[in-house]
């Protein structure tokens, strides 16, 4: 998946001078995580901007620079790092097209999620604190080829996109991508298993392990339509409606914190257009509500695994 | 740098100013006719500064205004009729009654910034618009202002800093009127000159009397045009005095009477108008003509502001998202060749001018704030480096590679 | 309401010298809002701090002062501005306890919400960024009584708090209040009207549109219950259940924006804690996906009015 | 200030900077092995700053490190074992296994802060501390570190500032590395040394060679002391070099060869060792006791570490609130009774020192970076203020009223 971000950032800059890079050490070091190695040597200082340690000057500086027509894609050395920059992005960036009408097209990227024993800073799920932000837009991929026709729309789009990287799905899924170019649209969640006896909601890493509790299901005869929803802002509720009615029960997967995380926005969204065909309780398996601990075993603990996705999905397929 | 005005010049200052000041004063009595919405600022006795300042800029040159700017707004083009729209909260004013005050702005034609509340938050901003002009060979410097008490600000620090590594063409103007709302300017910062706070980043600053139109547009002039040569962004503090409360609700009981008796005597337009006339600059009549068509130009406006109708209330749902109304394309003013590989293509090195060592250092300046150093423990000085420079040209780390 | 946040300041520092205030503008301006006002005066400069405008140091400071034993209370000039300490808020704050043992007993406070033409930076509701942030303790009054009550407590407790008061109700909520000493706990909501034909949860500005929706509704026959839930994190799951138990069906009103606001979160709560008790879905009003508009007819579009309320209310019972 | 170091003082101090290297060096092994959890920083090379600040403070005195100041929780009291178990993530850590790395502290015996990874943030939270031990008459000092890329955050800014004004008792460390991960210096900020961020808070700064241990220490010394006595805070730049890349994952390519090797010859333990050596300060035999027990202790701890188990599953849950587990009662060292009425009351007035006004400025010191002032346009000099301190004596705003 990082080589599919890195190559959409790649063909971007090459088709479009307007796209500009910058971001703590991504230009001569490639990033923390490489993603944007090699991007310096080809595209030169002035695209690939290494800036000081000043999550709220990157991001105002690339509102700035959209507002003279540039592209601009900021990175977060780690997602966790927004928190840094949230007043910008949530009064400033989120609210402009709105109160002044000018467009703010950029990108703010970086590597987020658990998994990888990155403790309480380096392990965040922040896409609820901005999916509650109107104005901005929230893009959380699961696929290389998702992260690559995402990344490529998130771009070209006149909004300002936040654009979620799971680090632990960065050197673990691996996809032949097709050559050219190709888009995925914001906006679209995707059915990645067609099911009957209930739906699954999911995206990013618990996407995956979503998918493994199908299978395991699958096996006892249960069959889970899973959906993926890559965007987080705007949710795609036809797509979500429209599985409800067809399985009629509903459970949302997320690795971010339970308490006001996105199942809860789905809950509301399922009782509002599909109460009738309900024929179970919207549930939700997610994380704990607290920190993200650092030592192996209790993170494991904190996360969700397949094992309790599949109980949660058998108990409300026998509901 | 020689700055010197031009007779249309000096009278256009006094054109700005002077309706920078009947615009407000009208505004006062819209406000207590209840005819404005939500909270009222007043910039009186810093109209010098608004005006001098955004005098030195060129059309294609951008800014960011304060809520005391509305100086700087009517400089680069906007009409009393913005304002007061936006005041009233207007389907006719800028944002179309989205936003109220000085929140608003032009990226076509103006190349003015909507600010938000939040201070600080423009600088790096404007930092950006700076560095994108750059970028696309424009030519074009950034301006915004701050106040003494938004200089305490994280964004300040940080927009400030990212300009002076990247040598944007920003001029940051500090108006230094004494007073963050209730607090006064030592409680923000315990330096004599706000302009210290420049030594941070190692960038130049100016000191200018704020009440002083034609100090001010000097200072910003020279300022405005070394920045446009690439030199990296510069602060000026211009020092002034905020002789109203923070907002039409605020009594401003707080500060000493003396101290507004002081700035009174100081005031920035009738010195300016005593200039003007000690210098034979003007005559009475042009005074008059020039008073003359302000109040007719605001009396125009104000009709048109109070007969405008307030937005409908289905608008409140558009405009969250661009859905396509705006097609976006910046302004190329060097070919984009030079921006794509192979032209762009670098060697992604860093090259280290020194090694940072202590005994490299040049000694400070005497007057230099730090404390004397402490002899080195082990009481030897260290033989000099063979040569850091070896093998790679010292310059910058940066920049060397870099057209600009 | 404004006086008894007032007094439970006064009397919280009189009994306690480890509570003190810090800010801007409150101690010789006695706050944007006066509800500092006097305390200088009585507790002196070293209890009354006038900051610089620094909210990431404001709430900085208050926590090294807490780490010391003191109960400072940070206020925010508008509450909007914690945005700006976003994440001292959620990292170091809310992870302290969990992370190393170190409590962090601060309340941080300050006038939201909307109402009265603030536009889009003096009108926020920001608690769901904060319901979502495992740690906090976030409180939103609707009462003088419990203002003064609930803010001793938040003074009292062992935990970070943020105690958001509705600035629309300041001046307009006026009360009797009991002499002498009183507290009302922390994640306690209350039944502000028995009702049986649905509930309608609400809280701060929100609670009152609530109450006199109710009131058209009994006028029409229709009995609402009407939950206040004072607390927002952590919720008060019993009280909403028992009620949802008794009327079969909810209706949660709030003004902040819809998607992702609390809403959501009650609504998967309720699927999870009463689903068979449903009789019809959990339904919200909420204000608009928007940015708060400065234009009165737009910001009274923009925020639920007791017409909107009592509307889905009445769907919601004949459903 | 004559600061002189004993015998055993400055064999401690060789102590310390030993286990330090020695406990990182073990830490390096350990990672190889894939028994650290996470990530791995290193000191190498930065030892004697840490060592040599923290050796200034008292035991009442509270410190915060950074990755980079395992020396100075050593130097705090904090044992191998300590810094050993959180890496591994065991459960006899300080934090449980809940946090890694330096991510730990301790309010009660050895006040020391935990930080957390987002720079800058523990600045403010220092002041904080250095604020409530004044309140509560403790006479005590905060200590903490930041990276030359750590102060361009604004948390940095609001920290230093608010200890400016407050002229809280905080002493700040900047440990100029040169680099910040793989960004040089001098694009974190374009001055020569870092120590200029101090004139923004017209706060005094020290320089210092960071990697001579003794240097260090007799400049913390005389800071802590400054700072305890009620001046406000202090900066400290020390200027070293971080001799690896930014954690063992990094190889450090972007880092020039010859640099390395610069800096290498300045090792700040090789250093120290020749200095007590030419001094006559220890013989080999003592240098070799102090290993052994280095070593032993090293050992131990080791094999406490391995020993020990990771936390069960359960403990996830615990912990997110207070739920009565702490009494939370301040160390009153002053009358309380000062804190509360009638003997707290004041009147709620600001004395205004002067007005601000630009005649009444100084001209600052030829050496300083203002650019000169363009003189008045109107050209006049304007008459000095009446009196400026009438009535009210002329002091500092707020501290004039207040015990310290
Ligand atoms: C980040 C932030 N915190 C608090 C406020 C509230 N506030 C609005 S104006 C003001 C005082 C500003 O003082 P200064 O920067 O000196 O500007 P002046 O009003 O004197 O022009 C304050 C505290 C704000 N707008 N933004
Ligand atoms: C606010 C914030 N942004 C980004 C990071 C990621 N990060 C961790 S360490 C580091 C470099 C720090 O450099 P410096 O402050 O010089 O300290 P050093 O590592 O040299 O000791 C960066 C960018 C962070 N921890 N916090
Ligand atoms: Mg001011
Ligand atoms: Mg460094």
């Amino acid at each position: 998946m990082l080589e599919a971000i890195r190559q959409a950032l790649f063909e971007e800059m090459e088709r479009d001078p307007a796209v500009v890079l910058l971001g703590e050490d991504l230009g001569v070091y490639g990033g923390a995580f490489k993603v944007t190695a090699g991007l310096l040597e080809r595209f030169g200082w002035e695209r690939v901007i290494d800036t000081p340690i000043s999550e709220t000057a990157i991001v105002g500086a690339a509102v700035g620079m959209s507002y003279l027509g540039l592209r601009p894609v900021a990175e977060m050395q780690f997602i966790d790092f927004i928190a840094c920059c949230f007043n910008q992005l949530t009064n400033f960036v989120a609210k402009s097209h709105y109160r002044w009408g000018a467009p703010v097209p950029m990108v703010v990227r970086g590597p987020s999620g658990g998994g990888v024993h990155g403790g309480p800073f380096h392990s965040a799920n922040p896409e609820m604190y901005f999916v509650h932000t109107p104005g901005l837009k929230v893009v959380y991929p699961s696929t290389a080829y998702d992260a690559k026709g995402l990344l490529k729309s998130a771009i070209r789009d006149n909004n300002p996109v936040l654009f979620f990287e799971h680090k632990f799905l960065y050197r673990r899924v691996k996809e032949e991508l097709p050559s050219g170019d190709y888009t995925v649209p914001l906006g679209k969640a995707v059915v990645r298993r067609e099911g009957r006896d209930l739906t699954i909601v999911s995206y990013a890493a618990m996407m995956h392990t979503s998918m493994e509790a199908a299978e395991v299901l699958a096996k006892e005869g249960i069959e889970a339509e899973v959906i993926d929803l890559r965007t987080l802002l705007p949710l795609d509720r036809e797509t979500l409606l429209a599985s409800v009615k067809k399985t009629n029960k509903i459970l949302v997967v997320h690795e971010d914190t339970r308490t006001g995380g996105i199942a809860g926005e789905i809950a509301a969204l399922v009782c509002e257009g599909a109460f009738e065909d309900l024929d179970g309780p919207v549930l939700r398996v997610t994380s704990l509500d607290t920190p993200v601990p650092y030592s192996p075993p209790l993170e494991e603990r904190f996360l969700p695994d397949v094992q309790r996705v599949a109980a949660a999905a058998r108990d409300l397929a026998r509901y | 740098m020689k700055i010197s005005l031009r007779r249309e010049q000096h009278l256009e200052l006094y054109y700005y100013m002077k309706l920078n000041r009947a615009l407000e004063e009208q505004m006062v009595r819209l406000f207590r006719q209840n005819k404005i919405v939500g909270g009222l600022y007043s910039s009186l006795g810093q109209e010098a500064i608004s005006v001098g300042t955004a005098y030195a800029l060129e059309p294609r040159d951008w800014l960011a205004p304060m809520i005391r700017n509305i100086g700087a707004l009517l400089v680069k083009g906007f009409k009393p009729r913005d304002i007061l729209t936006q005041h009233m909260a207007k389907y006719t004013s800028p944002t179309l009654g989205k936003d109220g005050t000085s929140h608003f702005g032009d990226l076509k034609v103006r190349h003015v910034v909507s600010p938000i509340s939040m201070l600080g938050d423009l600088i790096p901003v404007m930092t950006g618009i700076a560095m994108a002009g750059s970028y696309l060979g424009q030519k074009i410097v950034a301006m915004t202002w701050i106040g003494d008490g938004g200089t305490s600000t994280g964004a300040f620090h940080e927009g400030i800093n990212l300009a002076a590594v990247q040598k944007a063409a920003l001029v940051c103007i500090i108006e230094n009127n004494q007073w963050a709302y209730s607090t006064p300017v030592r409680r923000q910062v315990p330096t004599q000159d706000l302009a210290d706070r420049a030594k941070a980043y190692g960038i130049p600053s100016y000191v200018v009397d704020g009440n002083d139109v034609v100090s001010v547009y000097q200072v910003s002039k020279e300022a405005v045009e070394r920045c446009r040569s690439g030199q990296g962004p510069i602060l000026i503090e211009a020092k002034t005095m905020r002789m109203k409360g923070h907002a039409q609700h605020d009594a401003a009981e707080y500060v000493p009477k003396a101290m507004f008796e002081y700035w009174k005597a100081r005031d920035p337009l009738d010195r300016y108008e005593k200039h003007l006339t000690a210098s034979k600059l003007w005559d009475a009549q042009t005074k008059a003509e020039i008073d003359a068509r302000i109040e007719r130009e605001l009396q125009e406006d104000l009709e048109f502001a109070e007969s405008s109708p307030l937005p409908p209330p289905e608008l409140v749902e558009q405009g969250v998202y661009c859905e396509g109304c705006h097609t976006i394309e910046p302004d190329w003013r060097r070919p984009k060749e030079e921006l794509v590989p192979p032209k762009s293509s670098v060697a992604a090195v860093w090259e280290v001018e020194d090694f940072g060592a202590f005994e490299k250092r040049e000694e400070p300046a005497a007057a230099a704030k730090h404390s004397t150093v402490l002899a080195s423990g082990d009481g030897r000085r260290h033989p000099a480096q063979p040569s850091a420079r070896k093998g790679k040209a010292a310059k910058t780390p940066t920049r060397n590679k870099v057209r600009r």
